[in-house]
Formats: C-alpha cells, sequence, structure tokens
C-alpha cells in the first residue's frame, strides 16, 4: 500500500513538473501574446500547486494571488493597452505600418546558438544542484527554538516580520517604489469602460464583500496558519481590480491625497515602529516580549492596506489625472 | 533522486526556457513574460532545496523569501509594464530599436 | 562631536534618514524644497557619525530585530563600507544641491525626482550596510527600480529605450544573482556573509553560485563586453541622474562583487581573475577609444565610465600576489576618484548642455564664455580622470602600478598607462573646444551659480581630497576588509 | 473498508468522469460556445461530487461548510465567467455553429 502511494505520488510529481515544463514553453513561444498571457496565467496556477506539493502553502496562496492573478491581469491590461496605442500609431501613419513584430526573430542560426547556450547553462546548473549533498541545511530548528518567542505561530510569517522583518521592510520600499516610479512615467491612461451588464454586476456585489472577508481572513489567520499580509493584500488589491474591471471609476471617487497616505503607510508604520522600538533601547524593529504579537498584526493591518491599495495602483498603469476643472 | 530535486531542476529548466526566450523574442512583452517565468524558476529552486530531506519540517526561511521575491517580481513587473508601453507610445512600437553599433 | 555616544547605531539612521525622506517627499511634494535639505543633511550627517565610529571605534555591526545571525540580519560596517558610504554622502549631497537648481522649473518631474533619488540613496546606503545575501538582492532591486526610474524621468524617446535596455539588464543580472543565492543557501544553510565565509569551500554548487553571481555583478557593473547598455542610458538621463549612475550606481555593484571575492567566494580563483582583468583592461581601451570617436559631450563622458570601470577590475589579477590589500585599496581609491570627478563632469557636462542647447561638440565652440566656470570644473575633473598628481586618480593609479610591479606583474602596467594616455586624448579633445571658433548657441539659458559652482566644487574635491590620502587608506583599513582572503589568495 | 470511504471513492471517481467528459468537450466540440457549455456544466457537476466526496471526510463541520463554499463560488464564478466570454465572442461577431 505505502509502496502504491509513493508511485502514484511519484506520478503526480511527474505529471506536474511535465505541465509546468509544456506550459512554460507555450507561454514563451507561442505565437499569439494573448494565448501566451492565458497560458501564463496557467501556468502560476500549476505553480501554486506545486507548493502544495512542496508544503509551502503560504508560498502556494502568494503564487496563485500575486503570479497568476495579479501579474496575470496586469498583462492582460497592458496587452489591451498595447492595441490601444498600435491603433492610435497605425492611425497616424497608416501607410508604413505592416510589421506587427512577427518578423523580429533572429535568423535560425543565431537562434541554434542560443538554444545551445540556454541548455549548456541548465547542464551546468543541474549538475551543481544534483551535486548537493542530500542533507539540506537549513534554518528550520533555529526558526522552531525561537517561534515562541516570536509573537505569532505560523514559521513564515514569524520570519517575514520578526527574524527577517528587515527584508519585508525593504520590500515594503520596493513596493512604493514602484508606485512612485510607474506614476512618475505617464499618467493613468484613460479607458473607456463598458457598463458591466447585469450578470457581472450582479455577481461583483456579491463577490467584493466576500473578498474583502477572505482578506480580513488572511491577515488574521497568517499569525498562526498559512496567510499574511501579502497574501490578504492581494485579495484586497484582486477587489479592487475586479471593481474598475466592472466600471466602477474609483479614480474619480478617490482624491489623490488620501491614496498616497495609504500608498506610504505600510512602510511608515514599519519604520516608524522599528525606530519607536530603537528609541526605547531596542534593537531596530526589535519588539518587546509581551507586544511581539500586537506590534506585528499592527504592522500588517497597515501593510494589507498598503499593499492592496499599492497593487491596485499598479493595475491602473499611471498616476492619477488631476481635474481637468482646475 | 527525490521529488524536491525533480522540482529544483524543473526550476532550472524554466531559467533556462526563460533566458532563451529573452534572448530570441524582440517584444517588449514578452521579455518581461520571460522574466516572470524566470523568476518563478529560480524561486521554484529555492524553494525546493530546502525540502531536501524528505521527512523533516520544510524550512520557512527560503518560503518567506520567495513571498519576498513574488512581491518583488511583481512591483518590477508592474513597473516594466508601464514603462513598456511609454516606449511604444514615444516610439511607436513596443520593442527596443537596434543597437546603434559601438 | 562630544554629545555623540559610541554605541548609537548611526547604521540605522543612515538607512532610515533617506528612506523616511523619500515617503515624506512623496506625501508633500510642496514641501519637498524644504524637506530635502534637511534629509539630506541628516543623511550626511548620519554617514559623517558612523565613518567617525568606524575610524575611532572599529567596525560596527547591528543584529536587526535582535537576531543574530544566522536566523536575523545583520548590517555591518567596517572600512570598506565607510569609504563607500563617504563617497556616497559627498556625491550625493552635491548633487542634491545641483538638482534643486536643476529641477526648478520642470515641475511635474521634481515632484518625482525626490522620492525616487532619496529611494535610490538608501537602497546605496543599505547595500553597502548589509551582511545578509538575500537582504542585499532585495536592496539590489531597490537601487535597479530607482534608477530605471530616474533615467525615464528624461522624457525622451532615447531615455526611454535606454531605460528600457537597463531594466532589462538588471533584472537579468538580478535573478542571475538570486539563483547564485538559493545555492549558496541551500549548501551551507545561511545568507550571513561572515558565517558563509567561514564555511565556504570548494564544490561544485559553490563554484555554480560563485559563477551566477559574478555574472549577475558584471551584467550590473557594465564590465566590458556587457557595457552596451550603459552609454546610451547614462547619456539620455537628466544631468543629476546621469551624475548618480556614473558616480555610484554602477560602483555599488562593483563593491558588492568585491566584498563576495574578499569575505565569500571559494579560495579565489586565479583563472577567473586572470580572466577579470583581462576584461578590465579590454574596457579600458575599448571605452577610451570609443570616447575619442564620440560626437556629443554626454556620450563621450559616458564612455569613459566605461573605461574608467576597467581600472576597478585591474585589481583582480593584481591582487593575486603578496601585495593584495595595495591592489584592493587602489580600486577603492579609483571608485572615490571616480566618482567625485566624473559627477563633477557630468555635471559640467550638463550645464553645458542646457547653456548651448546642444551637446554636439563640435558645434560648442562659443559656449565657453558663457560657462565658464563649468569648463574649468570639465578641466579640473579631466586631472583626476587622467591621473595626474594631486588627485586621488593619481594616488590610485600610483598604488596600482606600484602592485603590478611589486608583484611581478609588469604587464598590467601597460594598460594602466595607456587608458592615462587615451583618457588625456579625449579630455583635450574637449578643452580643444574652448579655443574654437565655430560654435551656435542658443544662448537664452542662463545657468545659475548654484549649478556651476557644485560642478566646480566636485571636481576641486576630486583633486584636493588627494591629500587626505593617508588617512582615507587608515580609515579603509579599519576592520582590515581588505586583508582576510590575503593569503588564500595565492594560486 | 468503512462505508464513508466507500462512497468518498465512489464520489470522487464520478466526478473524475465529469471533468473528463468536460474536457473531452472542450477538446472536440466546434466552437467557443458549445465548448463554454460543456466546460462549465460538466466541470460544475464534477467538482461538486468531488467536493461531496472530500466533504464526508471532513473531520469539522466547518471544514464541510468551506468545501461547500468553494463549490458554490465556483459555480458563480464560472457561470459568470461563461457567460461573458460567450457575451464577448457575440459582441464579436462570431457566429454560433450549426449542423451543416
Amino acid at each position: 500500500m505505502d509502496g502504491a502511494v509513493n508511485a502514484a505520488a511519484w506520478a503526480f510529481d511527474a505529471l506536474l513538473v511535465l505541465t509546468l515544463l509544456w506550459l512554460a514553453w507555450r507561454v514563451l513561444m507561442g505565437p499569439d501574446l494573448f494565448k501566451s498571457i492565458v497560458f501564463f496565467i496557467a501556468f502560476g496556477l500549476v505553480m501554486a500547486l506545486a507548493w502544495v506539493r512542496l508544503r509551502a502553502p503560504d508560498v502556494a496562496l502568494a503564487e496563485a494571488a500575486i503570479g497568476a492573478g495579479l501579474t496575470g491581469a496586469l498583462f492582460l491590461a497592458a496587452l489591451s493597452r498595447l492595441a490601444a496605442g498600435e491603433r492610435i500609431a497605425n492611425a497616424k501613419r497608416p501607410v508604413e505600418n505592416s510589421d506587427t513584430g512577427k518578423s523580429t526573430r533572429p535568423h535560425r542560426g543565431v537562434r541554434m546558438v542560443f538554444i545551445a547556450m540556454s541548455a549548456l547553462f541548465f547542464g551546468g546548473l543541474a549538475a551543481a544542484l544534483l551535486s548537493l549533498p542530500a542533507e539540506a541545511p537549513g534554518l528550520t530548528i533555529q526558526v522552531a527554538e525561537n517561534l515562541s518567542t516570536s509573537g505569532v505561530s505560523n514559521p513564515v510569517t514569524a520570519v517575514l516580520l520578526n527574524f527577517r522583518g528587515y527584508d519585508t521592510l525593504l520590500e515594503m520600499g520596493v513596493l512604493f517604489l514602484a508606485v512612485v516610479a510607474a506614476w512618475s512615467l505617464t499618467p493613468a491612461p484613460k479607458e473607456p469602460v463598458s457598463p458591466p451588464g447585469i450578470v457581472l454586476a450582479s455577481f461583483v456585489r456579491v463577490l467584493s464583500p466576500m473578498l474583502l472577508l477572505a482578506a480580513g481572513y488572511l491577515l488574521w489567520a497568517g499569525t498562526h496558519a498559512p496567510g499574511g499580509a501579502f497574501q490578504a493584500g492581494s485579495v484586497l488589491a484582486a477587489a479592487a481590480v475586479l471593481l474598475l474591471l466592472s466600471g466602477k471609476d474609483m479614480k474619480a471617487n478617490w482624491p489623490e491625497w488620501p491614496l498616497r497616505v495609504v500608498l506610504g503607510l505600510g512602510l511608515g508604520v514599519f519604520i516608524a515602529i522599528g525606530l519607536v522600538m530603537m528609541l526605547i533601547g531596542h534593537r531596530f524593529l526589535e519588539y518587546p516580549l509581551d507586544y511581539a504579537g500586537d506590534l506585528i498584526l499592527l504592522i500588517e493591518v497597515a501593510a494589507t492596506l498598503s499593499i492592496g491599495v499599492t497593487l491596485a495602483a499598479l493595475f491602473l498603469g499611471g498616476r492619477p489625472q488631476r481635474d481637468e476643472r482646475k | 533522486m527525490n521529488a524536491a530535486m525533480l522540482y529544483a531542476l524543473t526550476g532550472a529548466g524554466l531559467f533556462a526556457l526563460g533566458l532563451y526566450a529573452l534572448a530570441v523574442q524582440a517584444h517588449l512583452l514578452r521579455k518581461i513574460i520571460a522574466f516572470n517565468v524566470m523568476g518563478s524558476g529560480a524561486f521554484l529552486v529555492l524553494g525546493a532545496l530546502a525540502h531536501r530531506a524528505p521527512d523533516q519540517v520544510a524550512d520557512p526561511v527560503p518560503h518567506a523569501m520567495v513571498i519576498t521575491g513574488i512581491v518583488v517580481a511583481v512591483s518590477a513587473t508592474a513597473f516594466a509594464l508601464v514603462l513598456m508601453l511609454r516606449v511604444q507610445s514615444e516610439t511607436g512600437q513596443p520593442h527596443l530599436p537596434e543597437q546603434p553599433s559601438d | 562631536m562630544g554629545t555623540l555616544s559610541p554605541d548609537s547605531p548611526w547604521t540605522i539612521w543612515v538607512i532610515f534618514s533617506p528612506l523616511a525622506g523619500a515617503v515624506f517627499t512623496f506625501l508633500w511634494p510642496r514641501r519637498a524644497r524644504l524637506a530635502v535639505p534637511l534629509v539630506a543633511l541628516g543623511t550626511v550627517g548620519s554617514v559623517a557619525c558612523l565613518v567617525w565610529q568606524v575610524a575611532e571605534l572599529g567596525v560596527q555591526s547591528h543584529a536587526l530585530g535582535g537576531w543574530a545571525a544566522p536566523l536575523g540580519i545583520n548590517l555591518y560596517a567596517d572600512g570598506l563600507s565607510a569609504m563607500m558610504l563617504l563617497t556616497t554622502a559627498l556625491v550625493g549631497a552635491a548633487v542634491t544641491f545641483y538638482a534643486t537648481e536643476y529641477f526648478r522649473r520642470a515641475s511635474e518631474t521634481a515632484r518625482y525626482f525626490w522620492p525616487l533619488w532619496l529611494c535610490l540613496w538608501t537602497a546605496l546606503n543599505a547595500l553597502f550596510l548589509s551582511w545578509d545575501i538575500f537582504n542585499l538582492y532585495v536592496a539590489f532591486e531597490l537601487l535597479g527600480l530607482a534608477a530605471i526610474a530616474l533615467v525615464a524621468l528624461a522624457g525622451s524617446a532615447d531615455a526611454l529605450t535606454g531605460a528600457m535596455r537597463y531594466l532589462l539588464v538588471s533584472l537579468l543580472g538580478s535573478l542571475t544573482y538570486l539563483l547564485g543565492v538559493a545555492l549558496f543557501y541551500s549548501t551551507y544553510g545561511t545568507l550571513d556573509i561572515g558565517l558563509l565565509g567561514d564555511l565556504t569551500a570548494p564544490s561544485a554548487a559553490s563554484w555554480a553560485a560563485t559563477g551566477l553571481m559574478v555574472a549577475g555583478l558584471l551584467l550590473k557593473t557594465a564590465l566590458f563586453p556587457l557595457h552596451f547598455w550603459l552609454p546610451p542610458a547614462h547619456a539620455a538621463a537628466p544631468t543629476p541622474v546621469s551624475a548618480i549612475l556614473s558616480a555610484l550606481v554602477v560602483k555599488a555593484s562593483f563593491y558588492l562583487l568585491l566584498r563576495l571575492w574578499l569575505e565569500v567566494f571559494p579560495v579565489t580563483a586565479a583563472g577567473l581573475g586572470h580572466l577579470l582583468g583581462l576584461l578590465g583592461a579590454l574596457a579600458i581601451v575599448w571605452g577610451s577609444l570609443q570616447a575619442l570617436r564620440q560626437t556629443r559631450l554626454k556620450l563621450l563622458v559616458a564612455y569613459s565610465t566605461v573605461a574608467q570601470l576597467g581600472y576597478l577590475f585591474l585589481a583582480f589579477p593584481l591582487a593575486l600576489s603578496p601585495v593584495a590589500a595595495t591592489a584592493w585599496s587602489a580600486s577603492v581609491f579609483f571608485i572615490l576618484s571616480h566618482a567625485l570627478a566624473k559627477a563633477a563632469m557630468f555635471l559640467a557636462a550638463g550645464n553645458i548642455l542646457r547653456f548651448a542647447g546642444h551637446d554636439r561638440i563640435a558645434e560648442l565652440g562659443r559656449a565657453p564664455y558663457g560657462v565658464s566656470l563649468s569648463w574649468a570644473a570639465f578641466g579640473v575633473a579631466g586631472i583626476s580622470i587622467i591621473g595626474l598628481p594631486p588627485s586621488v586618480g593619481f594616488a590610485a593609479k600610483w598604488l596600482q602600478l606600484e602592485a603590478a610591479l611589486a608583484g611581478g606583474q609588469w604587464w598590467w602596467t601597460l594598460p594602466i598607462v595607456g587608458g592615462g594616455l587615451l583618457a588625456t586624448a579625449y579630455v583635450f579633445k574637449i578643452i580643444s573646444c574652448v579655443f574654437s571658433q565655430n560654435g551656435r548657441t542658443s544662448g537664452t539659458n542662463g545657468i545659475s551659480w548654484r549649478m556651476e559652482w557644485t560642478a566646480f566644487g566636485l571636481s576641486l574635491a576630486a583633486l584636493g581630497i588627494g591629500f587626505a590620502a593617508p588617512q582615507l587608506l587608515a580609515l579603509l583599513n579599519s576592520g582590515t576588509p581588505l586583508a582576510l582572503h590575503e593569503v588564500g589568495s595565492a594560486p | 473498508m468503512m462505508l464513508s470511504q466507500m462512497i468518498t471513492i465512489v464520489l470522487l471517481l464520478a466526478g473524475a468522469a465529469f471533468f473528463l467528459a468536460g474536457t473531452l468537450g472542450l477538446l472536440r466540440f466546434p466552437d467557443v460556445y458549445t465548448r463554454l457549455h460543456a466546460l462549465t456544466k460538466a466541470d460544475n457537476v464534477g467538482l461538486g461530487l468531488v467536493a461531496a466526496g472530500l466533504a464526508i471526510q471532513a473531520e469539522t463541520w466547518a471544514a464541510m461548510g468551506k468545501m461547500a463554499l468553494i463549490w458554490l463560488l465556483v459555480l458563480l464564478a464560472s457561470a459568470t465567467g461563461a457567460h461573458l466570454v460567450a457575451r464577448g465572442a457575440l459582441r464579436r461577431g462570431i457566429p454560433p455553429w450549426t449542423a451543416r
């Protein structure tokens, strides 16, 4: 019986891995960009399954929500904006545009060289991987030993927000920077939103409160079970994206300044708590034992809000347009 | 070879596939997608290697690193897409022009 | 400095002053003109305090969150970090001063320049202080995104395509580096640079990790022949950004390469070292020749960066000898010298560009009379770039020649001396414009005294800081960052 | 083997059969509308059966409730999705397939 279970697990893993590689090939080399993106979303979902197999449910949640969902939505939005841009370019210069980019692949010989180089790269990396010792020297034991003083009981959250909180702080910095950078490039494109129709509208009406609830649950659960600020934030962002897609014009509803405050909130609260800890005599970001759980939750709430709004702002693809009336 | 190694090798394979696509595809959106596949590959290597000892609890540190990596990747992707659209609106095409010979 | 307590964690303030400034200037862009000088002052002050600590008290480290490595992340500041922070602070302060004037008119751009630049400053400082290879990856992404967004701020087609190419290279470099991190962690179970240094031994996995990290970092440092992305991006960026990129950002990835080479990578490889040296020598020759060929001022200065980066890499073969510390010190001095001089050159070039309305070298003839101080800055910075006394550039070249001769590797003196001659040629190509008569200028754009004096001041600093060379050398050796592997480095 | 386990196995197998049928339809049917029909209908039933099979094995009522919730959400989402795809196809002027 045990053998059969093992063999089944093996077969499942092998199938999963082959699916991943096949999907990746379709994503990267398929002739049609729209299909590539759809395959990319499927790729992300299968990847999430792989993470479950690797007993990393936290990562699986993040991969499904961010890697597949939001990244996919970003790609699709970018593709339709590309098409809109192309239409404008065509209207300007109707004659010279016949090349849609399909002829830009390099010559056969060049491709062979790149194939050989990639294969060589893979070979070297594979050899290095196979030479690794069977036992992984990790930090599992250190994390387990210190978990009780970290303020949370989910080890991944403990690493993210306590042991290696500084990484997460810089990562919030990267998110913040991405919005600043995107806003510096361009105002958000004005896109005509088609009316959603009754089916979508009622679906969104049912789903968005549930997504809010799910985000809250993920945030709360993160302290002791898979979940946490990033997963919760991305669900929040998904709700916002859904509302945007179904025609809610949030740009008009949301004045710019409060939006900016929320964007900076996660980073600001994180830094402030770190510095306060330092000023009362601890190390930077060192939480007093009794308050560790509360402080982490406080940081996570601020981070969740910021992440959700940041990702939704990135989906809009630029800074909010100023009121034309002024 | 155990399952963890299988996934690690898959990660390496995804990285190499992405590398190839990055080299031969000219369309910027495809290059950005290729980066995402390569990133997934690198994360898979990181996460799978943490899992080599079969009957142990999985090491949470690489998991945290991968989550950080995923968030960094989506930030970079979002910015890259906006930049790509600006390049298109400024030059009329979503490719980079040929490098002037130097 | 009497009120300064010796154990204040200035490492933290060095990182979080600019980051807090970035958030502030994003939230209140209208208050930026008031806040930015304060933030710059705070950051420079924190760096000064930290440098003082390192010089007087030795290595400073801070276990973030109270968790020591391998579980937590350590900040670590020794002489090498202090030198890099000091360089960044000097150039950063000057560029901040310059940019308040440069962006005075273009309000929409200026609004985003400040948070982006302060994020970049944060990333640089974080990078020089981090002692954890994964944390360095995150800091690197912060640095790369900020730098690219700053290039794109110029908004022209050249700037946008330059930024896009820079982005692709930067992401590729980061991902390759990350794969190396994965291999190191799964081999040794730690991310801490110090602990890794004790553990690393030659094996297939650690060699692969080394190769991946070196490749990723070389791409980001733009070592020949991976330099193709640098000139368009650096030349098309807004002037203060060009200065920051050439002076500081490429040095950050070189710093990391140097750090990992000295601390982490298993048994410094003779073959790889010679290869890097050879590429460095080629970079000097190729970059200088390309600089000579350029017809646009900013592109010429950018190609000069490609050439000057070559010098940094000569240390890798030169250090394969008993005089390793001399060779490494030479590279660090080059970083300082080139940072100040190249920032001065780019700022001067930007002034000339703005004054003349173009930067076609052949037509700059009449430009000198309006912005004479910028031309002077160009010339004085040229002295450092060529490597004439009393500049730090001279001290660096002197150290390098000494290392080459004492280490019995005389052939490396050829690119060092030859590069100096080529640099003389391209600097004089520009300076000769002053005496030509065929110029075309729009002549309407006045350049404020601030912009001119910043460029001139930086060029003087590059020249004059050479007098402080002994003190700087003492600072650099605090915590002996360069001597750790001297024994193991013999082939 | 207990009765509950037997029921689970039967339900799972039945669910898998529906998935298989749906996938076959997706691959073999001639146009987007019929494919949507195969996919959403068969897969919703299939998922319902799988969820029911697993719910029997669940240890708590809460877990059972979650299974039911998953199924309900997927029902809603796939119905909406199918509607949107079909509407989009119609608006683009893709004609429904007719036999000969």
